[in-house]
């Protein structure tokens, strides 16, 4: 069962490789073909993941749906198992794939509407959701760190090609950040691979190598800085985390999406599959730093968020914002804050999809993004001002909304470490609230301004995307057991959480 | 016999005159001349140490056969190029042949 | 049915959802739905409330909870707790719903997002509802969250208005700074008992699991919370400013449930708060609210800002009551308030609509002639507001009396001061409004009384405004569904059996009597002369009064300067300092290197074959130092 | 005894004329003081007592080698006009430098090395037979391809030199 269940991740990962080798051969001339094909790859994989999520055992096993193909061993100092196609979900994957099966369809719906070479668009976009689903099932490090790199590489073109706003400069700086920590990656890997001495890349063998010393622990305290920094700047990682802000601002609507939805997610996944899991004892010298930082990052991004003008900009400073959240879950080293920082990340990733989505609707038709330009929207576009409500109380952490849930086991998992931080983290959700309702006010209400009185509402493929987004919102915040439950018995088996 | 320490600084001799042509002449046929010094200086080091450390494989030998025999082929290669700069700018003098920069 | 109250929160929740989504086709907008859905509860109540009553005292409190959610060693259960002071509440909230309900029928006929008004206000009575039944402050705390979202969507219903959004905005934003430290709160106490659940948390208070500095500090933060919500200084800003919303929002949410959410909160906590020894800051909160909040009515001239004022004060009393230590006291005036409030609220809204939207003090006047049903219900709202013996707000004021009378004459002289503000400026309000002679004839000439639908619900809180106070008395109390009388109902550890005590009321009485005449004689007849007194003889004062003693100057102040400036500044960081010296100028300096380095490329062999060979020679020195 | 004073005379011919390639005046003058060289180098290989090579080091380099240098600098007409500018470039002195700072080096290695195997006075002449074994036996391919090398080599040079139409 395991094994067959396996293939439901090969094929979860072959398809968009697939999609995008078809895709091709399919002439350039025909938008409408790769449109639909690319929204029926994105309909399997929306049910591959679901599929995924749900049929992860909440009370079996950490690694499930493992499937391992030997490529190299016994060659060189590679020993046994050196480098294989290993891969498997625990709970914090499952949720992240079902995160990035929502995101990646509703982006391919949102791509929809590009006309500007949609083939080509749509070929880098697969290869870049087949990377994120790697570096989530990959339980090897080598095809960790090469799916990770296989995620980030594609941005640089989708940016640079499709973007607006100073493109060139948003996607060189932003690839040349991730770039830069990836090296750091590079390095650690090397290290650990070294260090532990087994000859081999695979994932859970090295994980047990770092909790029974041997890795020591002075050199997990060398290697995990590595680590921390280079996925960290993935994650928007204060102060690594300008390219965020003008990374989002240039990037076509769907790359938003999914780069905001998604990829700064593998950065805190990186941190927990290499950092926490490999070395136990360097995490644990490190959070504290780490936590400073969340912290600075959260409030920061919220501070900053206060008085910005441009729509995608407020969105960008609250990703820092956001994402300084699951740095503190991670730094908490807590159950409760480790599972927080997990459900932060679907709850960010859905929310934020959803933001630039319809920061993109109203761009395609108002081509500008100042919030002083705007005012009454919502008497024009009801349907865009509740979506974006919605998504902007997910975002303060409103009751009923992901935001809440994932916030409020952050924030208990903080108290029960560093309370001091745990109060300050709560102190930037309330500021959200005022740089959230100050854009509402401004934009969606108060008197029509007439230069938008022909504005129109979302289109039928915006609403489905946006109701999808908006269902997974609501189901987290509604009834949080099915998210918690599969994280559960993760959390509890990482190395140095405590309870 | 002389040891092989005397062939030894003899080649080093003629190698380090060579290498000062090569790096103070201007003419391109004299640094060229230069190198030709430093490929014999090489040949004779080869030759000396086959003859006193292992005569029976002769490896030192076939070795300066072969730089004999690429030096030729560099020679004509060289001065082809020579020709060509000379007849192309008028100079054979390698620190005016520098349009291969920034 | 008791364990089974849930259902109470359940059907305006689905009422909400079935509204928001086909309201705006159903017919006549599901406003019937509404109604329906505001009776049924009203109807389900009673069913609670026998229930709860025949399984008798014993069985309370009664419990009903579920497993939400576990991770490892932290499991969170989910449930409600239904006591006599949830069945206080539930009373409270079930009736004014269900008449504002009705009166929005009339009173919002017309208006624009009909449906989603009706809609939004099954939101509030939702959470509302929820909130009370909650048996853990996490619940609790959702539920805090959710009336604050629907009062800021009901604040900013007329969102066209610019100052109805800013007033959504700011209700929305001031309260959740009291949400942050109510979270913390919360989570505090988790932290020392490792559960949210009220009840246990009592239990384990009681028992002395939390130590004092850090109880102390966690009742602050709840305290916080509570201040909020129930507007007390200094966050009471943004209730008058409410008053952007409709009215009968103002009289369902700003006057008799949600802002008492704090009040309520402090009750069920009071044990706590006692423990802490924090009862003192919540009497001196109270007691400045009150006596504030009643000197910035008088200055107001907009009918619903001044029933704002008063609603402020109200709630101060309440405080004080339970600073004082009577959770009885509160919840008695909490009770009798919700109903004469939300009357004067309604009449207030009917005073609106009868005169087509003017709201003014100084362009109304003699309107009892041609609205005698609303002037008849507003004179007894504000009797029983203003304290005449026997109204429900006379017995409850009474209460806060009688209890403050323990707490030192100094307590008890301010609170006095405080009643002859109430009834001073309840008096200013009701002459300006419907005595005298109209100041506005062409206003008076098109002012016409309401409609059933409207005044119905007036008479029948006027009806409970009169009746209401009686709930106090043992035998009343017994026969009409709070056994004992409400005092012993809601003892909550504090077993206070309730006698009239007639030197108060004559006190009381004496009070109402300064208060009202003052109120009166200044106003009498639209006699303004009289009442610009004050104004000329110390003007500055009375700009400060008028200017509510310049809180919201300093707080706009604070936010535009300090706040934004703060923010422009960390933005100004993140531009030059984050991104364009550090990121960008690492990319620079990169750069310039190259520019420099560049001119290591001279393009002449010869230079290339120097740095070979003397490269050569540096290296054999060096492998032969190293070597050796 | 006469050999090794006949050794030292060419040694230090050798050395003078090798010195007179890099310091001469005129590129004609450097070109016979190569083929001087050239030739004591091979005399070298004579007191080595291997003939073959030398035989070698005479037809290849004594011959072809120079003749294609003296061609070269009759087609590049060099030496024949004598060029007022100097004949050394600017960074002759750093050269010096360094090339004296090599030989240093190459002659302490030299002397200071004990060469593992030295056979010394023993050593004993490679036969030319066994010279003709060792390359067609084991450095057969190499062979091959150093004669494939010389050419392309050959055909590159006629291509580069080749005089073009619109020249």
């Amino acid at each position: 069962m395991d094994t067959a269940q396996g293939y439901v991740l090969v094929t979860a990962l072959a398809l968009p490789l697939l999609a995008a080798g078809v895709l091709l051969f399919v002439p350039g001339s025909q938008k409408m073909m790769a449109r639909y094909f690319s929204a029926v790859i994105g309909a399997i994989l929306l049910g591959l993941s679901v599929y995924v999520f749900l049929a992860y055992q909440a009370g079996g096993d950490v690694l499930q749906m493992q499937l391992r193909w030997a490529w190299i061993e016994n060659v060189g100092f590679l020993g046994e198992n050196g480098i294989s196609l290993h891969l498997g979900v625990d709970g914090i994957s499952a949720l992240l794939t079902l995160l990035t099966g929502v995101v990646a369809f509703a982006g391919t719906l949102i791509a929809w509407k590009l006309e500007y070479r949609a083939k080509d668009f749509f070929i880098l976009f697969w290869i870049l959701i087949a990377g994120v689903y790697g570096t989530f099932f990959a339980l090897d490090l080598f095809f960790f760190f090469f799916f990770y790199e296989l995620a980030v590489v594609p941005l640089y073109m989708l940016i640079g090609i499709w973007g607006s706003t100073r493109k060139e400069y948003g996607a060189m700086k932003l690839t040349l950040m991730l770039v830069g920590g990836s090296v750091g990656i590079w390095i650690g890997i090397f290290a650990v691979v070294h260090e532990a001495g087994l000859g081999t890349f695979d994932l859970p063998t090295l994980w047990e190598a770092g909790q029974n010393g041997l890795i020591s622990a002075e050199t997990q305290k060398i290697i995990f800085p590595f680590f921390a920094v280079g996925c960290g700047v993935l994650a928007g990682l204060w102060p690594l985390h300008t390219w965020s802000p003008d990374g989002h601002m240039s990037a076509p609507t769907s790359v938003s999406m999914v780069h905001a939805g998604v990829l700064m997610k593998l950065g805190a996944f990186g941190i927990i599959r290499l950092g926490i899991q490999i070395l136990p004892e360097g995490a644990e010298f490190w959070m504290p730093a780490l936590l400073v930082l969340g912290t600075i990052g959260a409030l920061y991004g919220a501070i900053a968020a206060l008085t910005q003008r441009d729509f995608k900009l407020i969105s960008g400073y609250s990703s820092v914002s956001h994402m300084g959240y699951v740095l503190i879950g991670l730094a908490t080293l807590h159950e409760v804050g480790v599972s927080g920082a997990a459900l932060q990340m679907f709850s960010h990733g859905v929310m934020t999809a959803l933001v630039f989505l319809l920061i993109g609707a109203l761009y395609d038709q108002a081509h500008t993004r100042d919030l002083s330009d705007f005012g009454g929207v919502a008497k024009v576009m009801p349907l865009w001002v509740i979506a974006y409500v919605v998504a902007g109380l997910a975002n303060v952490g409103l009751p009923g909304l992901s935001g809440f849930t994932a916030e409020f086991h952050i924030f208990v998992g903080a108290f029960r470490t560093y309370p001091v931080f745990g109060g300050l983290a709560i102190l930037a959700a309330a500021i959200a609230a005022a740089y959230m309702l100050r854009m509402f006010g401004v934009v969606f209400f108060g008197p029509l301004n007439p230069r938008w009185k022909d504005l129109k509402d979302l289109s039928p493929l915006e609403t489905i995307s946006a109701a999808l987004l908006i269902l997974s919102m609501l189901a987290m915040g509604l009834w949080w057991s099915p998210f918690t439950d599969r994280l559960a018995n993760t959390v509890t088996s990482l190395p140095g959480v405590i309870s | 016999m002389v040891p092989m320490e005397n062939y030894l600084v003899l080649s080093g001799i003629i190698f380090s005159l060579g290498v000062y042509g090569v790096l103070a002449r201007r003419n391109a046929v004299l640094v060229l001349m230069s190198v030709e010094l430093m490929l014999n200086a090489v040949s004779l080091n080869f030759v000396a140490f086959s003859a006193y450390l292992d005569p029976d494989k002769a490896t030192g030998i076939i070795f300066a056969v072969f730089v004999i025999a690429v030096a030729a082929a560099e020679v004509g290669l060289a001065l082809a190029i020579v020709i060509r700069l000379f007849r192309n700018r008028s100079t054979a003098n390698v620190d005016e042949a520098a349009t291969m920069r920034w | 049915m008791a364990e089974h109250a849930w259902i109470l929160a359940a059907v305006p929740g689905i009422a909400f959802i079935v509204m928001a989504a086909l309201g705006r086709n159903l017919p006549r907008q599901g406003d019937w739905l509404a109604v329906l859905c505001a009776t049924s509860i009203f109807g389900l109540f009673f069913a609670v409330l026998a229930n709860f009553l025949n399984l008798g005292g014993g069985a309370w409190p009664v419990l009903n909870s579920i497993e939400w959610t576990a991770i490892g060693d932290f499991k969170l259960n989910m449930g409600i707790a239904v006591d006599p002071i949830t069945i206080v509440m539930l009373a409270v909230i079930t009736t004014v719903a269900l008449m504002v309900n009705i009166f929005s029928v009339g009173y919002m006929k017309g208006e624009p997002r009909y449906w989603w008004y009706f809609a939004v206000l099954q939101l509030f009575v939702a959470s509302m509802l929820m909130l009370v039944l909650a048996d853990n402050l996490l619940l609790l705390y959702v539920a805090w969250e959710l009336v604050g979202l629907s009062s800021f969507l009901l604040i900013g219903h007329y969102w066209e208005r610019r100052s109805a959004v800013e007033a959504a905005k700011k209700a929305f934003i001031t309260t959740r700074v009291g949400d942050v430290g109510l979270l913390i709160g919360i989570i505090l106490f988790w932290e020392a008992t490792g559960t949210f659940n009220i009840l246990d948390i009592i239990h384990y208070v009681e028992e002395g699991a939390i130590g004092d500095t850090r109880l102390f500090v966690t009742m602050m933060f709840i305290l916080l919370g509570a201040m909020g919500k129930s507007a007390q200084l200094p966050f009471h800003v943004w209730l008058p400013d409410a008053m952007e919303g409709p009215t009968p929002v103002s009289a369902l949410i700003h006057a008799a449930t949600m802002v008492v959410a704090g009040v309520y909160l402090v009750a069920r906590l009071l044990p706590v708060f006692e423990a802490a020894g924090a009862l003192d800051v919540v009497l001196v909160i109270g007691l400045l609210t009150a006596l504030f909040s009643g000197v910035v009515a008088f200055a107001q001239t907009d009918i619903k800002k001044v029933l704002a004022y008063s609603t402020v004060s109200q709630l101060g009393f309440m405080f004080v009551a339970l600073g004082a230590g009577y959770a009885s006291a509160g919840m008695f005036h909490l009770f009798t308030h919700a109903f004469f409030k939300a009357l004067l609220f309604l009449g207030a809204g009917s005073v609106i609509i009868g005169t087509h939207h003017h709201q003014e003090m100084g362009q109304l006047g003699g309107l009892w002639r041609k609205m005698p049903i609303t002037a008849g219900t507003f004179l007894i709202g504000s009797l029983a507001l203003a304290g005449l013996f026997p109204l429900a707000g006379f017995w409850s004021k009474d209460e806060i009396l009688h209890a403050v009378e323990g707490q030192g004459t100094f307590f008890f002289f301010l609170i006095s001061i405080a009643a002859i503000m109430t009834a001073f400026y309840t008096a200013r309000l009701f002459v300006r409004t419907f005595l005298g002679k109209p100041q506005d004839e062409e206003i008076a000439s098109h002012t016409r009384e309401t409609g059933p639908v409207m005044t119905l619900p007036l008479v029948f809180l006027a009806f409970m405004s009169i009746v209401a106070g009686f709930f106090i008395f043992h035998d009343f109390g017994s026969a009409f569904g709070f056994p004992g009388g409400f005092s012993e109902f809601v003892f909550l550890h504090y077993p206070h059996a309730f006698h009239v005590d007639w030197g108060l009321v004559g006190l009381s009485t004496a009070l109402f009597v300064i208060g009202t005449f003052g109120g009166a004689w200044f106003y009498w007849n639209g006699r303004l002369d009289r009442s610009t007194v004050m104004a000329e003889w110390q003007p500055k004062v009375y700009e400060m009064v008028q200017r509510k003693f310049y809180f919201d100057d300093l707080y706009q102040f604070l936010i535009d300067r300090v706040v934004l400036g703060f923010s422009y500044l960390v933005s100004w960081f993140d531009r030059f300092a984050v991104n364009d010296t550090g990121v960008d100028g690492s990319a620079t300096m990169t750069g310039y290197a190259g520019f420099l380095l560049k001119h290591l490329q001279t393009g002449r062999v010869p230079n290339y074959a120097m740095a070979i060979a003397a490269g050569v020679v540096a290296l054999t020195l060096i492998s032969l130092a190293v070597g050796s | 005894m006469t050999t090794e004073v006949l050794w030292w005379i060419f040694a230090v011919a050798i050395v003078a004329v090798s010195a007179g390639v890099v310091f001469a005046r005129t590129v004609i003058h450097s070109a016979i003081f190569l083929i001087l060289s050239l030739a004591g180098v091979g005399a070298m290989y004579l007191f080595l007592t291997i003939e073959f090579i030398a035989l070698v080091q005479f037809l290849i380099y004594g011959g072809a080698v120079t003749v294609l240098i003296l061609l070269a600098l009759m087609l590049t007409r060099m030496g024949i006009a004598g060029r007022p500018e100097p004949t050394t470039g600017v960074q002759a002195p750093f050269g010096a430098l360094v090339a004296a700072g090599l030989m240093a080096t190459l002659i302490g290695v030299a002397v200071s090395t004990a060469w593992p195997g030295d056979l010394g006075q023993n050593a004993v002449a490679v036969s030319i037979e066994n010279i003709g074994e060792q390359m067609f036996q084991n450095f057969g391919a190499p062979f091959m391809i150093t004669a494939a090398l010389l050419l392309v080599a050959f055909i590159g040079a006629i291509v580069i030199a080749r005089q073009e139409d619109e020249d």
